[in-house]
């Protein structure tokens, strides 16, 4: 196991576990997440990412450390996690659909905090003209940005960002890469991609996981740019992986 | 957005009944059910237990605090004969709930139609009790066929509410008494002319706890029997997931409309017992409350197993008779008021076991057994065998640890 | 025609009555998922402590119908409030438990009511201009009708507005979606699941208080009765649909009216055959989100 | 706008077609979701559907299998007009599909899933008479079927905790065994990590050699899709914009700014 | 005082049964004791009647036995158990008990119990004195079965007395289920069998709104008003009657409940003409005063249905001391009885069992808060007696 250290990690989980309806689904993942950029959580499907995910934000039953700026998180419920920082924007978008634009945007509003609609309206413009339209009549990639800008609205210590791409269509891709490299510049992002382009052109560090446990820490183009070691942990060459 | 993706309501009851499977699924695996001679050693503990249960009448045991007398005496065996009536119709709601996956409020409907239309048909036709009994369950069939046909046109809450709302109407009328069949509210009498004398009296009650005890043999069989077979099969994956199944070429439809109509005609059958055993019929038997008492014995049992049902009939109609037995003692009354007031109400009690049931005993009795059984095998170290069918086997093994 | 206007208005008042029900049921519903088979519990405790308390500060004083309201609200609310606290919330998510916990307590709960109250029932006394009459066109109309309606029209405005304007109102919707991305916005959402209980709890109270007059009678059974009304008027208007729930109270109040008095008694089984015939075709209520 | 049928599947225009659509068209609540569409896959083709999110796939797949009715338009199978038949109907008359996020029976076993699906082709699915016994046929067919998406070893797991990939796989084995002559895939290979993409993809292709399938896929992994189909029709805003020949496709300036993005 | 088993220990009463010779403390040595059972309201709906009912019986055993509770040094073991308004629960207590040779079964407040439990007699021979509950169809049931307390046809002749020669356009104002329906006919068979022309308001039993109806009943315009209602909606009806002013049409008469329901005809009450069965000032007789004295010294109040807990109790009295506990010989011992009870003198009526005894008229009179009955007139057992019921 290749362990390169990570300067000033934000969050830090040590020995997390993690059981979904009473079975375990995380065995044991450590990891960190830079100060600054993007760290991304790559693996196979069903290794537990999403998991590993929902573990910090306490959606499912979790056990290990999980430190916030040198503070435990790790027994906290899932809203006092949110409230100390900790943006998510699930696998699946899970916005509001009765809601409309805006109300998804103020519900995401958290008190004491600043709400920066500045830069969320300048990363996505179309939510501004949009924002009497009930969320669920978007299409998919407008509600991605929806997920991604209620997330971004807070002052957050650290996003979770679950596979933002997925089921997206190539264009929509980019403006989703595009968006998310602006935002890894005002707050660090834990990011879960399955498309290794993306990952090559926003991630700094790369966490892997196989089989609920995290096997390989390091910077993020060495691990992406050593053929051996994609296909023995993603089971793909990285060789052959184009953007599309 | 498409249809899977909604979560209508449907869905979430799916969802719900699917959670409560965690807890509890039913013994026979499916495909891995095995052959005959492998569930041979499964097969002697429920006929030893029929066996004995056909024994009670000739023997003179008593336990105290649970039966009112020893298990000759005719109190104890109507008692007795009542749960096993009772257990039948929890059998049978156990295959709509807890097999089907459909949250029925009105299935109390058809254990009043069989009660009702059996003295119905005998006085009005004067029919003898076995051909008016058969009457009663084609009509029974056809009924279920009918208002099935039409309930199943809905899911979910829906569902629960149109079948509550055609047993409210069944309610309603039953008690209106149209034409003087009923009896309205004073509830209608057993015609005694056409059952045969053996039936009648205090001192054929043991015929009688053998009729409920055949009965409820009958119902268990009949509800093994629906649930292994193919259909039995399929509306376990209705249940799951309904637009899959059509998607695979079957119509779910057909598959629920089959368990529905079986669990009726065995809810009427149990009916028709209940009619001898208590010598008369009253409008309680098709209310709502009717309905939410087999629920709650299904669950004080485990859902999803037939055991289950039949132990959550038991503890419910015994614990139901002598709590009010327990209510009126002298060690309640000399109680503060406190203490008295909800000790001396049996329904507080029962509620209250409910509610303590549902939040710290999931899986119900089933899992409470299954529990204490691993506890034993666990000490006794003995080796894996098949269960399926054995009271111990009430829920399987991979499905404790969820 | 005077008849027909009798049948009219106090038609309405009987679905205000079933609205202050149905209100807390369909609310319920829509965030939590659960039917509520406790509901009808809030009602009658409202109703109780609002006659005890009106007797004392004398039944027959505007004061004390109005303390009597409050209370029952109060009362509804508490019991509702501590209902979730203590036994739905901890079955976070296990819907059908939380259903069957509910039928639970409404077992144990009437049956409490009993040991406490006696099953023979109490009659509440009001301001005597309750009981009096007032014409409309040619129709003297009790004037415990016209405090139900507005009671009704008060609540049924409250809550709408509180959920289109207020950030709990907002926070409720959202959470009848998706409830733990709700948490995971960084709030709280079991405050919501309470106060929605409490919200829901109060207007059975009031609608317990109110039915004790409009009905005259309080017994442990009054809000089990009224509860299936409550189901069914929940289920045509569309599950978690207020305005729904509205629509259909008065709906089925006025069909059950008529039908009572010209159709030889037939009102139950009207409400039963509407309800069956607005599920066949429009299996999501008249108001209710497509399922 | 319609396009005709541009592809050269053989025999096309002399048998009758696996599936053709004419002048699909849905409107639901005043917006119109799909509009005049047609178009005939012949039989024995692969054919892949592209077009931006929201574009209306999933509910042409839905049009065409049943879920929902469209408000004109006829879908016709095998020369048959199936428009007014409904899911089951269709099914049974040899249409498959899988969904775009999984849809599994979560609570059953991985062979009780597939040997259901097995039990419609071999007729009685449904019987009260008939019970499911290890080693008879339709228990057999979904083992094998099983061991063929490499799901072999799973056969015991409930198969609500499998691995995404894996339930992706069991649908397809849930298709093969209710033996379809034409089947839906809606998005395959959405949220399948890049590792198994290579084997998937061979299932797919194999539906198609080994088990003689018409195919009509959603993807937008646009390298899996191009490497399967031969022909693409690219869906925008509920109009069929094109149907074409892969390369015609991607080198058609529309789909390029619509759906590619100008990276491609 | 009659010993009492409330059956709250399980072993007694089977060994009691069994083979009937347990012997009490209180067992003088005149033999093994007489087993009676009791099964009514102790709970339920219906409780606060069967309370009545039972302070009334041990009252009246106590009375009858002259304070021993024992008829020769043979104790009168009573087992008392609760139907809890609900013939099932009934039925399993009398099969229980009739399991546990109980010869003697007594109680019911429900008209269904009472005709469930008569089956039951019949089936198996012993012999049953139904409580309050005022079915007809009780009397000249079969030869087991006897009542000891009044039946809606004596309700509804002593209403006659209201009706002043002339005036004859009745209408029933009723619940359209049983009881309603049940008065109805009795009105019908009665009254109308007197020269009156009886109609009908039946309102459907789950209407919650009276106002139509009785604006109905104003329309129809009659010389009296007969209203049999029961049930918790009395108060709102009553006062529907009130609003829509059907006071100032015609006499309104009904039945006068027990104590607590003076309450639910809310201010109206002086306006009602009242028929009634019992009010602890209704009769002046020394068993009456007796009666009274004694529940009152148990800690109970006299009301309604007291006195047929007492009647009760002396025809358990009568027939076991006269048939001393073969079922035959006590239906003989009660058929044709006539005696002093609470009420005057009482008539079982040999051919079908009726119970023939005065009856009142009475209205509510304010007292501060409260109202109190005050006795308009009695009207004489032979006037109010049933038609004979045939087909015993
Ligand atoms: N509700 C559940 N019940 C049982 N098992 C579950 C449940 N949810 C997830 N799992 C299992 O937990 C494991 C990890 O799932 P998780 O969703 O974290 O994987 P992932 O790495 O995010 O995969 P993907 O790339 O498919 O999103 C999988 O094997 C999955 O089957
Ligand atoms: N019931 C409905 N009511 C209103 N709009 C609907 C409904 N169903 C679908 N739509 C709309 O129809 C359009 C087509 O949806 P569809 O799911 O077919 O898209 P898709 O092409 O499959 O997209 P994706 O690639 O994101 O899966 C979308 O804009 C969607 O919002
Ligand atoms: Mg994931
Ligand atoms: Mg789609």
């Amino acid at each position: 196991m290749t362990r390169a250290p990570v300067p000033d990690a934000v969050l830090t989980v040590r020995g997390l576990a993690a059981h979904v309806a009473g079975q375990q689904v995380v065995e044991h993942v450590d990891l960190e997440v830079a100060a600054n950029g993007v760290t991304a959580l790559l693996g196979r499907n069903g290794v537990g990412k999403t998991s590993t995910i929902k573990a910090v934000m306490g959606l499912i039953d979790r056990a290990g450390t999980i430190e916030l700026d040198g503070q435990d998180i790790g027994t906290l419920p899932t809203h006092r996690v949110a409230q100390l920082g900790v943006g998510y924007v699930p696998e699946d978008r899970e916005v509001f659909s009765a809601l409309s634009v805006s109300e998804n945007l103020r519900i995401a509003e958290r008190r004491g905090h600043q709400h920066r609609y500045d830069l969320v309206y300048d990363l996505f413009p179309e939510l501004r003209q949009r924002a009497g339209q009930a969320a669920g009549t978007l299409s998919g990639g407008q509600q991605q940005m929806v997920s991604l800008a209620r997330a971004l609205l807070n002052d957050n210590r650290v996003l979770l960002v679950d596979e933002p791409t997925k089921g997206l269509a190539p264009r929509l891709v980019h403006e989703v890469g595009r968006a998310l490299a602006r935002a890894a510049e005002v707050v660090p992002v834990l990011l879960v991609e399955q498309n290794l382009q993306v990952v090559r052109d926003l991630a700094h560090h790369a966490v892997v996981l196989t089989g609920g446990r995290s096997v390989h820490h390091g910077p993020a183009a060495e691990f992406l740019d050593d053929p051996d070691l994609t296909q023995r942990l993603l089971g793909v060459s990285t060789g052959s992986e184009r953007a599309v | 957005m498409t249809a899977m993706n909604t979560r209508g309501t449907e869905q979430v009851v799916q969802d719900k009944v699917a959670a409560m499977r965690h807890a509890a699924r039913p013994p026979e695996g499916g495909p891995g059910a095995s052959g005959l001679r492998s569930r041979l050693p499964g097969l002697v503990v429920p006929v030893g237990l029929v066996v004995l249960l056909a024994c009670l009448p000739l023997l003179d045991l008593s336990l105290p605090g649970v039966l009112p007398g020893a298990t000759y005496t005719p109190g104890t065996l109507h008692l007795l004969a009542l749960a096993m009536v009772m257990a039948g119709a929890a059998l049978s709601y156990h295959l709509l709930f807890g097999v089907a996956g459909l949250l029925s409020f009105g299935h109390a409907l058809y254990f009043g139609l069989g009660a009702y239309g059996l003295g119905i048909v005998m006085e009005g036709l004067g029919l003898g009790l076995v051909p008016a009994a058969v009457l009663v369950l084609v009509v029974g069939l056809v009924m279920a066929t009918l208002l099935g046909a039409v309930s199943l046109q809905v899911t979910g809450i829906p569902f629960a509410m149109v079948t509550l709302a055609f047993a409210q109407a069944g309610f309603v009328l039953v008690r209106k008494n149209p034409g003087k069949l009923t009896g309205g509210e004073e509830g209608l009498r057993l015609p005694t002319d056409y059952v045969p004398d053996w039936l009648v009296g205090v001192a054929d009650t043991r015929n009688l706890y053998w009729v409920a005890l055949a009965a409820l043999v009958l119902a268990f069989a009949v509800v093994t029997w629906v649930q292994r077979s193919r259909a039995g099969h399929v509306a376990e994956a209705v249940r799951e997931n309904e637009l899959r199944v059509q998607v695979l070429g079957m119509r779910p439809f057909l598959v629920k409309l089959a368990i529905f109509v079986a669990a009726s005609v065995i809810a009427s059958g149990m009916g028709m017992v209940h009619l001898l055993l208590n010598s008369g019929a009253v409008p309680h038997t098709l209310s709502a409350e009717f309905t939410i008492s087999l629920l709650l014995m299904v669950v004080l049992g485990g859902v999803g197993s037939r055991w289950g049902a039949v132990a959550g009939a038991f503890v419910y109609v015994v614990l139901s008779q002598r709590l009010a037995v327990l209510a009126q003692s002298s060690a309640i009354d000399d109680l503060p008021a406190v203490l008295r007031i909800p000790l001396s109400e049996p329904m507080f009690i029962l509620g209250t076991i409910f509610i303590l049931v549902v939040m710290f005993l999931p899986g119900g009795l089933a899992a409470l057994g299954l529990r204490v059984r691993a506890l034993f095998s666990r000490r006794a170290a003995a080796p894996p065998e098949d269960r399926s069918g054995t009271p111990g086997a009430l829920v399987q093994e991979d499905d404790q640890q969820r | 025609m005077s008849t027909v206007i009798l049948l009219a208005v106090t038609g309405v008042g009987l679905g205000a009555i079933y609205f202050l029900v149905a209100c807390g049921l369909s609310l319920i519903y829509g965030l939590m998922g659960v039917l509520n088979f406790a509901h009808g519990v809030f009602l009658s405790l409202g109703a109780f402590l609002g006659l005890e308390v009106a007797q004392l500060l004398g039944a027959s004083t505007w004061t004390g119908f109005a303390v009597s309201l409050l209370v029952g609200a109060l009362a509804g609310a508490v019991f509702a409030a501590a209902t979730e606290r203590i036994l739905v919330q901890r079955l976070y998510n296990r819907h059908i438990e939380q259903v069957l916990v509910t039928v639970g307590l409404g077992l144990a709960a009437v049956a409490l009511f009993d040991g406490i109250w006696g099953t023979d029932p109490r009659f509440p006394r009001g301001p005597s201009w309750l009981g009096e009459t007032t014409g409309v066109a040619g129709a003297s109309i009790p004037n415990v009708v016209f405090i139900a309606i507005v009671s009704a029209a008060a609540v049924l405005a409250s809550i709408v507005l509180f959920l289109k304007h207020t950030r709990y109102g907002m926070i409720i919707r959202a959470g009848v979606e998706n409830r733990s991305m709700v948490t995971a916005l960084g709030i709280d959402v079991r405050t919501a699941f309470t106060l929605v209980f409490t919200i829901g709890g109060a207007a059975a109270g009031i609608g317990g208080v109110l039915a004790s007059h409009h009905f005259g009678y309080v017994s442990p059974m009054l809000g089990q009765t009224l509860l299936i009304f409550a189901f069914i008027v929940t289920v045509i208007g569309g599950l978690g649909s207020l305005i729904g729930a509205a629509v259909a109270s008065v709906l089925v109040a006025l069909l059950q009216q008529f039908a009572n008095f010209y159709l030889w008694g037939t009102g139950d089984f009207a409400v039963v055959v509407l309800l069956a015939l607005v599920l066949l075709t429009r299996p999501s209520g008249l108001m209710g989100r497509k399922a | 706008m319609t396009v005709a049928q541009q592809g050269s599947g053989a025999g096309a225009g002399t048998v009758a077609p696996a599936l053709e659509v004419r002048d699909l068209s849905l409107k639901i609540g005043g917006a119109q979701i799909l509009e005049n569409i047609s178009f005939t896959v012949p039989t024995g083709q692969i054919v892949g559907v592209i077009g931006p999110n929201g574009a209306g796939k999933t509910t042409l797949f839905n049009l065409v299998s049943g879920v929902l009715r469209p408000t004109a338009g006829t879908v016709l199978l095998d020369g048959r007009d199936v428009t007014g038949r409904s899911v089951t109907q269709r099914a049974v008359a040899g249409l498959g599909r899988t969904f775009q996020t999984s849809s599994v029976f979560p609570a059953l076993s991985v062979e009780e899933n597939v040997r259901l699906a097995a039990q419609v082709a071999e007729g009685r699915a449904i019987s009260l008479l008939t019970f499911p016994r290890r080693g008879d046929r339709a228990s057999d067919r979904a083992r094998h079927l099983l061991r063929e998406v490499g799901l072999g070893d799973r056969m015991g797991f409930r198969a609500g905790d499998l691995p995404h990939g894996d339930k992706r796989k069991l649908e397809i084995a849930m298709l093969l065994a209710t033996d379809p002559s034409v089947v839906l895939l809606d998005e395959p290979m959405a949220g399948v990590a890049s590792g198994d993409v290579a084997g998937l993809t061979e299932v797919i292709r194999s539906l198609h050699t080994d088990h003689g399938c018409t195919v009509l896929m959603v993807e937008h992994h646009m390298e899996v899709l191009l490497g399967l189909v031969e022909r693409v029709a690219v869906l925008h805003f509920g109009h069929l914009l094109a149907l074409d020949s892969p390369d015609a496709v991607m080198a058609d300036p529309t789909v390029q700014s619509a759906y590619l993005g100008e990276t491609v | 005082a009659p010993s009492t088993s409330d059956d709250s220990d399980d072993n007694d009463a089977p060994e009691a049964g069994g083979d009937g010779n347990v012997a009490t403390a209180e067992d003088a040595g005149g033999g093994e004791p007489f087993q009676v059972g009791i099964i009514y309201s102790e709970t339920g709906p219906l409780a606060a009647y069967g309370a009545q009912y039972r302070s009334g019986l041990e009252a009246g055993i106590d009375y009858a036995t002259g304070g021993t509770g024992a008829i020769d040094g043979r104790e009168i073991e009573i087992t008392y158990r609760d139907d809890a308004g609900n013939q099932d629960t009934a039925v399993a207590a009398a099969k229980d008990l009739i399991g546990q040779d109980f010869k003697v079964l007594g109680g019911t407040i429900v008209s269904g119990i009472a005709v469930a439990m008569a089956d039951q007699a019949e089936q198996n021979e012993i012999l049953y004195i139904s409580g309050p509950a005022a079915v007809d169809a009780l009397t000249g049931v079969n030869d087991y079965t006897f009542r000891s307390g009044r039946q809606s046809l004596q309700d509804v002749a002593a209403a006659g007395a209201f009706l002043d020669g002339e005036a004859n356009k009745v209408v029933v104002y009723a619940q359209d289920n049983a009881f309603g329906q049940g008065n109805l006919a009795a009105v019908e068979a009665v009254l109308g069998a007197g020269g009156a022309e009886v109609s009908s308001v039946l309102v459907p039993e789950d209407a919650t709104e009276f106002t139509p109806f009785a604006a109905q009943l104003k329309e129809a315009d009659p010389d009296m008003i007969f209203v049999a209602w029961a049930g918790a909606t009395s108060a709102n009806m009553w006062q529907a009657l009130d609003q829509q002013d059907v006071f100032e049409v015609a006499p309104v008469v009904t039945g006068l409940g027990d104590s607590v329901t003076f309450d639910a005809y809310g201010p109206v009450a002086e306006n009602i003409s009242f028929l009634n069965h019992y009010f602890p000032g209704a009769p002046d007789n020394e068993v009456n005063t007796a009666m009274i004295e004694a529940v009152e010294e148990a800690g109970g109040t006299p009301d309604l249905f007291t006195p047929d807990g007492f009647v009760a109790g002396q025809m358990i009295v009568q027939a076991l001391t006269e048939g001393d506990g073969d079922v035959n010989a006590m239906i003989d011992a009660l058929e044709g009885w006539e005696f002093q009870g609470p009420k005057g003198d009482y008539t079982i009526r040999e051919s079908d069992h009726a119970l023939i005894q005065d009856m009142y008229t009475a209205k509510l009179v304010a007292d501060g808060d409260t109202w109190v009955p005050e006795l308009i007139d009695t009207v004489p057992a032979a006037d109010v007696a049933p038609p004979e019921a045939s087909g015993k």
